[in-house]
């Protein structure tokens, strides 16, 4: 139990130099949105605390997974990081640890480096685009409106397609509906007039 | 020779409420609508009246889902938004239909204004359209907690407490009156499950009661005085209202059920604002960066950030009472100078929605 | 049944000296702008004669007006709806500048400033386009009472239908005779001009019939310049836009005739509103060309008709416009005496101008006898007619001869029977069966006599009372609706 | 910079402009919009001018809009040898025939008198343009074969960058010079479109092809109102019947495209069984945080003294969140004596969870509206909406065995110290009775 706390405190001051903020700013500043931790993270506090997801609540099967983690160091090495979301993970299994750590001075070219093919929340923006765009790559409601905008409609356009055609067969019946009813009042009026 | 009071009141009711003009022939066949260059306002209560129709039908589409309590409320809108079949459509055409139906009623609300629609008879007419303004508003500010995530939660922490603020300005005997008109409708001294519970059923029956019969009110007495002229002079021309005028109107749900579909399915709405349904409500957590109420609260958010409590109060209290007495207050005035004052009151709104971030800050630096 | 109303005119041949006052009244007051220099809205020619633009009847040059496909479908003979877009860029069919004349001023300046000298300075003409030196070989009224010449009369389309002995006979000298032919925009209930506009910019008014070019949604493209059979659509090469005759409604709709009318010196000019079944159009527009002229008149209705005026009513015809379609002159020629014939109406646009042809080229000197009016031959001149039977019918009724026949002997008859009243040298039963043989009565003859020799202004131009919500000032600003309705011109020259 | 103008700036304030051009022209000066012929004064020719001009730009812009459009479907098939061939033969012919025809109407302008009348300046700026732009689309045909293959895997993704509003210029870039001039040229074209002559573009009458011959336009609004509804109520069982079909139509459509999905918002939503196990999940725990929220609560009304944090976990940049007695949000911090320092998170303003982070002159921000609180004494800074300071809670710092190390009131008085050496194992509490003695 001591041993573990020791750990504990040993990582917790490790951690604290490693949680990247260059990456955040560059985010915020980028795409001028307020940045979420959660969006690499899998608390949205960051990894210090003893929330879920954050150092201090964590399992020592858990611990482990960490410690492998931190050692990805090449690009290619299955992460599982009880730290990181998914996106996070995908990053340091992507590109490595090394090149991670590289990327800090340029964080504008992280999302070169992670590619743009990868897209966790199929919302039709690409991860890196999101992390560019400052918006949250595993949510699929959170992006560029415009961009969300273009991918839903192309995925929906048939449905656009039908319900424009519905619209315009059903204000057209509508109208001739309105016609022949006004006709028929039109008639009866006369012909109690005419009575 | 003077009326007695009993017979002048019948009279004022039988003119404010022509009853006997409750017939097919004068609701119908006969009735016609003035054509002019303003007429295009005509269609927007009616566009309002469809919005809050679609409102109806999602909101009762997402009450099968929707759980309300404090534990469950962010998780079944989750579920919703995640899981069911559709479910983002029809919460995203809430929300969409909700922002177009108050950007509806406040045009519509501007138009009346302008085109001194409110002039006698129709003075009911305008006092239930101004109830009607109120309501919506507080669909608005109740629905927004339900979700009951992060930003919604500390939103409307700020907007109740700012009650606890006019206490302030109240003689000292009166001055915790705020105070308890907050924790009343808070239902708790903090809020929580309470607040929540109670702000549900204001949302999902006690509003739309109000609402059903005040506007049943008003759609009568639109329908049994018909459209008002709406400019000075007599407008040349008249169309029918069966079928030429609900034609249009038709269409222009038509349309707006288009438009309103097509943005539901692709744009969520969420993705206009920075704080998508990230995070549940968490007491120990901070209040989010940047935070501010809907777009349709800036007219009023705005200008309270800047000057000092007491203007808005006033400010807020005088246009308050001024709306309901406007048909009595402008009595006299021409519909030129009508005009002029809803476009001022547009224009400040339209400002302070677009452009009232801005304005802070270079106010405030 | 779809009762519309049109302002329709009818001029009295008989009655026109060709003096051109008209056209001058005309041209002061609409087209005397820049670009609209060579713009005659209202013209008279000479006829036999080749008119204004320069052989304006022929179209298989300028293939204006409708053609029936298969005997049968009415359809543009200038294009088809595909083949008018692809003749935007360019259009075979137009008249240019050449076809017209090239409007020319001239150079008084010289009479003042030209240095001292043997002659006498003269003006010489300069061109109103470029302002250079012109040698004047056309103009509007050129061929003015040239009937006998090679160069004009010879040319005259109409001559086709004549044989070779006929035509030779138009050159004797002798025998040479001609008439005038005034000539404004028609009116057409079945305007090929507007079928033809791209832009949709040309329209036909509802009220009054008359077709106005919207200048706000003209684009140049001149369609209608060839399309209308006429050539009565003028392109603006200042403005870039197309324009043409508006009956003067801004006169009209304050109870005015229009200039030319209310110029015209001899009298020959008459006004009224004209009401006929819109429904029947297409299919009066498509009957074989010998029986165009009985198709129209049969599809104007008679203003006192139970149903016809109760049609009228519900399609928004008020009752002044009424009042006056039961006191309209031009129903009485058309349609009640069926006097008055329709200008080429093969081309099935159904103008609503209406000609009476003219006796005196018919009835004149013929050898040494002052009139040949013996009774025996009197429906022989006809025949012996100095402008032949034929070259009028191709002009009034597409060729059917007995038409017009008819109209003339009628004119005749209401001669002799003046003639038997005033100088009293003819028997009566005799010219009573003349009447009778023309399709008339003596209270007939008189009524004709009454309105065509002296009628007032008040029974000579029957203006409908427009009502002020239907007169154009009231919908919009006059200064902002100028260009949409017809005429205007604010870019000048340079 | 001059590449970033030429291949963002102006494709952009071209189309703007133009955009902003023609619906300005359009509506403020309709009756300057024509394509102001010349045939009139001119004929001849014209003809060899206008037409191989005309149908050229046609054919070869009708071209460009395919490669524009339909990039996949027209780079397949330019895949076909004799295809791209005769497409490239058909390309050059047509630009030739520009050329022609524009040279033919360029002399004409300069030579024939009676068009000089008519002729302005723009004119001769178009022509010019017109020549220059066609002669560099020649120039590209010729000296980079088979363009109209490589230009919808390079120029096509450029264009659609522009219109989805992220250019993206990297692929025009490296052009060489005679077709980034080609598109520039296209650019200045589009800009003085709504200015010049070649506004007759925007009014190509395509609906003349739908419209009914005849067209008559009624003034009196009365008689207008009479003709529409003489129209519109001929007989009531066509319009029924039309209105049956046009229902019904609607109907199918709805039924099939979007009626069914929304029937299927009221079943059951067939979930994958993780997908299940990790809702019941997430569920369950906000039930326990929930149930443990009000254990919480339950605790902290009877508790004296509440645990806030160790006194390791504290620091002078971050501060933590605690909940009081009250369920209200406190924040803690180390000072820098080491000393803990508890503040109430609440705005005095209007009650937010103030932020944790301290700034570099020590402070913390409410981000509701923006007042900022000094750690230290909990004052506002003036001027901020927040009036009053936040308010301070008394603590209790406890050693490992529980016994008392150190206390503050509510008040700001201390006793006892803090240790550097224990600091470490140390917990810091509040205390109810001193803070309701404050």
């Amino acid at each position: 139990m001591r041993q573990i706390s020791l750990l504990l405190v040993l990582l917790t001051g490790w951690s604290a130099a490693s949680a990247y903020p260059e990456f955040q700013r560059f985010s915020q500043e980028h795409g001028g949105q307020p940045i979420n931790c959660a969006m690499c993270h899998a608390s949205g506090d960051g990894p210090e605390g003893a929330g879920r997801g954050q150092i201090g609540s964590l399992t020592p099967d858990e611990l482990n997974r960490l410690n492998a983690a931190r050692g990805a160091f090449a690009a290619g090495v299955l992460v599982e990081s009880p730290i990181l979301n998914e996106f996070g993970n995908k990053i340091i299994y992507q590109i490595g640890k090394t090149r991670f750590l590289e990327l800090r001075a340029h964080p504008e070219q992280l999302a070169d480096a992670y590619g743009f093919a990868s897209d966790l929340d199929v919302d039709g923006i690409p991860d890196a685009q999101e992390y560019l765009d400052g918006t949250h790559p595993l949510n699929e409601v959170h992006g560029n409106p415009w961009r969300l905008f273009l991918h839903n409609l192309a995925a929906y356009k048939l449905h656009v397609f039908m319900l424009a055609l519905a619209t315009a067969a059903g204000l057209w019946g509508l109208s001739h509906l309105l016609f022949g009813l006004a006709q028929r009042t039109r008639a009866s009026a006369a012909n109690h007039n005419s009575n | 020779m003077r009326n007695s009071p009993a017979q002048s009141v019948f009279d004022f009711i039988t003119s404010r409420l022509p009853l006997y003009k409750l017939n097919m022939k004068d609701m119908v066949t006969e009735k016609e609508v003035p054509v002019h260059r303003m007429s295009w306002g005509y269609y927007l209560g009616g566009l309002a009246l469809f919005f809050f129709g679609i409102q109806v039908l999602t909101g009762m589409m997402l009450l099968f889902y929707y759980e309300p309590t404090v534990s469950e409320a962010h998780e079944s809108v989750e579920y919703i938004t995640h899981f069911v079949t559709m479910g983002a459509l029809i919460r995203n055409m809430h929300a969409w239909s909700a922002s177009f139906m108050i950007f509806c009623v406040i045009a519509h609300m501007l138009t009346a204004l302008a085109m001194k629609a409110f002039a006698k008879p129709r003075e009911m007419t305008w006092i239930a359209g101004v109830l009607l303004v109120m309501v919506t508003f507080a669909f608005g500010f109740t629905g927004y907690l339900l979700p009951w995530n992060q930003i919604a939660v500390n939103a409307t922490k700020v907007g109740l407490a700012s009650i606890d603020q006019v206490g302030q300005y109240l003689p000292d005997a009166l001055s915790h009156l705020a105070e308890e008109v907050r924790v009343t409708i808070q239902g708790a001294p903090a809020i929580g499950q309470a607040t929540l519970s109670r702000f549900f059923a204001l949302h999902v029956v006690i509003l739309p009661l109000i609402v059903s019969g005040i506007l049943g009110l008003h759609l009568l007495s639109v329908q049994l005085h018909g459209m008002s002229q709406g400019v000075e002079d007599k407008p040349k021309r008249k169309e029918k209202f069966f079928p030429f005028f609900i034609l249009k109107d038709f269409k222009e749900w038509g349309i707006a059920f288009l438009i309103l579909f097509v943005l539901a399915l692709c744009l969520p709405f969420d993705s206009l604002f920075p704080y998508p349904l990230l995070e549940p409500y968490n007491a120990l957590g901070s209040t989010p960066d940047g935070i501010k109420p809907e777009w349709y609260f800036f007219f009023v958010y705005y200008p309270m950030e800047m000057l000092p409590f007491w203007v808005i109060i006033v400010v807020m209290t005088i246009a308050t009472l001024g709306l309901f007495a406007a048909p009595w207050i402008f009595r006299n005035s021409s519909h030129k100078t009508m005009r002029w004052i809803a476009s001022a009151v547009a224009g400040y709104m339209i400002i302070m929605t677009l452009f009232g971030e801005q304005i802070y800050h270079a106010v405030k630096g | 049944m779809d009762i519309r109303a049109q302002v329709s005119m009818v001029f009295h041949l008989d009655k026109c000296i060709g003096c051109h006052t008209c056209s001058v009244a005309c041209k002061n007051v609409w087209t005397d702008r820049p670009g609209a220099e060579y713009m005659w809205w209202n013209n008279v020619e000479t006829k036999p004669g080749t008119g204004f633009p320069h052989r304006w009847e022929d179209q298989d040059r300028y293939q204006g007006g409708w053609k029936l496909r298969n005997g049968k479908q009415l359809e543009l003979k200038s294009q088809s709806k595909l083949g008018g877009l692809l003749k935007l860029f360019y259009n075979p069919n137009q008249p240019g500048l050449e076809d017209y004349y090239e409007p020319w001023t001239y150079e008084y300046e010289n009479l003042f400033d030209a240095p001292e000298g043997d002659d006498q300075p003269t003006a010489i003409p300069i061109s109103q386009i470029t302002g250079e030196e012109l040698k004047i070989e056309r103009g509007p009224n050129w061929d003015d009472d040239l009937s006998g010449s090679p160069k004009y009369a010879a040319n005259d389309v109409n001559y086709d239908a004549l044989s070779e002995e006929e035509r030779q006979q138009l050159f004797e000298i002798q025998r040479v005779a001609f008439m005038y032919l005034p000539r404004i925009c028609n009116h057409c209930a079945n305007p090929s001009c507007v079928a033809s506009c791209p832009s949709g910019a040309l329209y036909k008014r509802g009220e009054d019939g008359i077709v106005l070019i919207n200048q706000d949604v003209c684009r140049g493209w001149r369609a209608c310049v060839s399309a209308c059979p006429y050539k009565k659509i003028y392109y603006n090469w200042v403005t870039g836009k197309s324009e043409k005759c508006i009956l003067c409604y801004p006169r009209l709709e304050t109870g005015q005739a229009p200039a030319c009318f209310h110029s015209c010196v001899g009298r020959i000019r008459y006004l009224g509103v004209l009401l006929y079944d819109a429904d029947r159009i297409t299919s009066a527009m498509s009957t074989a060309d010998p029986l165009l002229v009985e198709a129209q008149r049969d599809i104007i209705c008679d203003p006192n008709d139970e149903n016809v005026i109760a049609s009228a009513k519900a399609n928004g015809i008020s009752d002044e416009f009424l009042e006056a379609a039961r006191k309209s002159p031009v129903y009485k020629y058309v349609v009640k005496w069926k006097l008055a014939l329709p200008l080429h109406i093969e081309y099935r646009t159904m103008p609503m101008l209406f000609y009476v042809p003219p006796l005196l080229p018919v009835m004149g000197k013929d050898g040494d006898q002052p009139y040949d009016h013996a009774e025996e031959s009197f429906f022989s001149s006809l025949d012996k007619s100095r402008l032949s039977i034929q070259y009028m019918a191709r002009m009034f009724s597409a060729g059917n001869e007995s038409v017009v026949t008819s109209s003339l002997r009628k004119l005749m008859a209401v001669r002799y029977y003046k003639r038997m009243q005033q100088v009293g040298d003819l028997q009566e039963d005799k010219v009573k069966r003349i009447l009778r043989e023309a399709g008339t009565t003596p209270e007939e003859a008189e009524e004709i006599y009454l309105l065509t020799a002296v009628p007032t202004v008040h029974k000579r131009y029957v203006l409908p009372p427009i009502q002020r919500e239907e007169a154009i000032g009231t919908s919009c600003d006059v200064q902002d609706c100028k260009g949409s309705c017809g005429f205007g011109s604010r870019s000048e020259a340079k | 910079m001059l590449e970033l103008f030429a291949f963002v700036g102006l494709p952009y304030m071209a189309i703007l402009i133009c955009i902003v051009g023609v619906v300005w022209r359009l509506r403020k000066d309709p009756y300057g919009v024509t394509s102001l012929s010349s045939q009139f004064l001119e004929g001849k020719q014209l003809r060899w001018g206008s037409l191989p001009w005309h149908f050229g730009i046609l054919l070869i812009f009708a071209g460009h809009l395919v490669a524009f459009l339909i990039p996949g479907m027209w780079q397949s098939l330019m895949s076909v040898p004799w295809l791209l061939v005769s497409v490239e033969v058909l390309g050059i012919a047509a630009t030739l025939l520009c050329l022609i025809g524009l040279g033919v109407l360029f002399f004409r302008r300069l030579t024939t008198g009676k068009l000089q009348k008519t002729t302005k300046l723009a004119d001769f700026v178009v022509t010019s343009l017109l020549i220059a732009q066609v002669a560099l689309g020649l120039m590209v045909a010729g000296g980079y074969r088979w363009g109209a293959s490589w230009s919808t895997g390079t120029l096509t993704p450029y264009v659609w960058s522009l219109v989805t509003l992220s250019p993206d210029v990297s692929v025009v870039r490296d052009m060489p010079l005679p077709i980034q001039l080609h598109m520039t040229g296209a650019w200045l074209i589009l800009l003085i479109l709504p200015f010049t002559r070649l506004i007759h573009m925007v009014s190509v009458p395509i609906h003349y092809l739908f419209r009914s011959p005849q067209k008559v336009v009624w003034s009196n609004p009365r008689r207008h109102e009479q003709a529409v509804t003489a129209r519109v109520t001929q007989e009531s069982r066509r319009h029924f019947l039309k209105a049956a079909f046009g229902l019904g139509t609607a109907g199918v459509l709805l039924s099939v495209g979007v009626l069914d999905k929304l029937g299927r918002f009221f079943q059951m939503p067939g979930m994958h069984k993780d997908e299940e196990a990790n809702l019941l999940e997430t569920r369950l725990r906000r039930l326990q945080l929930t149930a443990e929220e009000k254990e919480l609560e339950l605790e902290r009304m009877r508790a004296e003294e509440i645990f806030v944090a160790r006194l390791s976990e504290l620091n002078g940049q971050a501060g933590k969140y605690f909940i009081d007695y009250a369920m209200r949000p406190g924040l803690a911090f180390k000072g820098e004596d080491g000393w803990p320092m508890l503040l109430s998170a609440k705005c005095t303003h209007l009650g937010c969870t103030v932020g944790n982070q301290v700034d570099a002159s020590g402070r913390i921000l409410c981000p509701c509206h923006v007042s900022y609180f000094d750690i230290k004494t909990g004052m506002p800074n003036p001027g901020a909406p927040a009036k009053a300071p936040l308010d301070k809670i008394a603590w209790v710092v406890r050693d490992q065995n529980g016994s008392e190390v150190a206390t503050e009131s509510a008040r700001g008085s201390r006793t006892g110290r803090i240790d550097v050496a224990i600091a470490d194992t140390c917990s810091l509490y509040i205390v109810k009775s001193l803070t309701l003695e404050a």
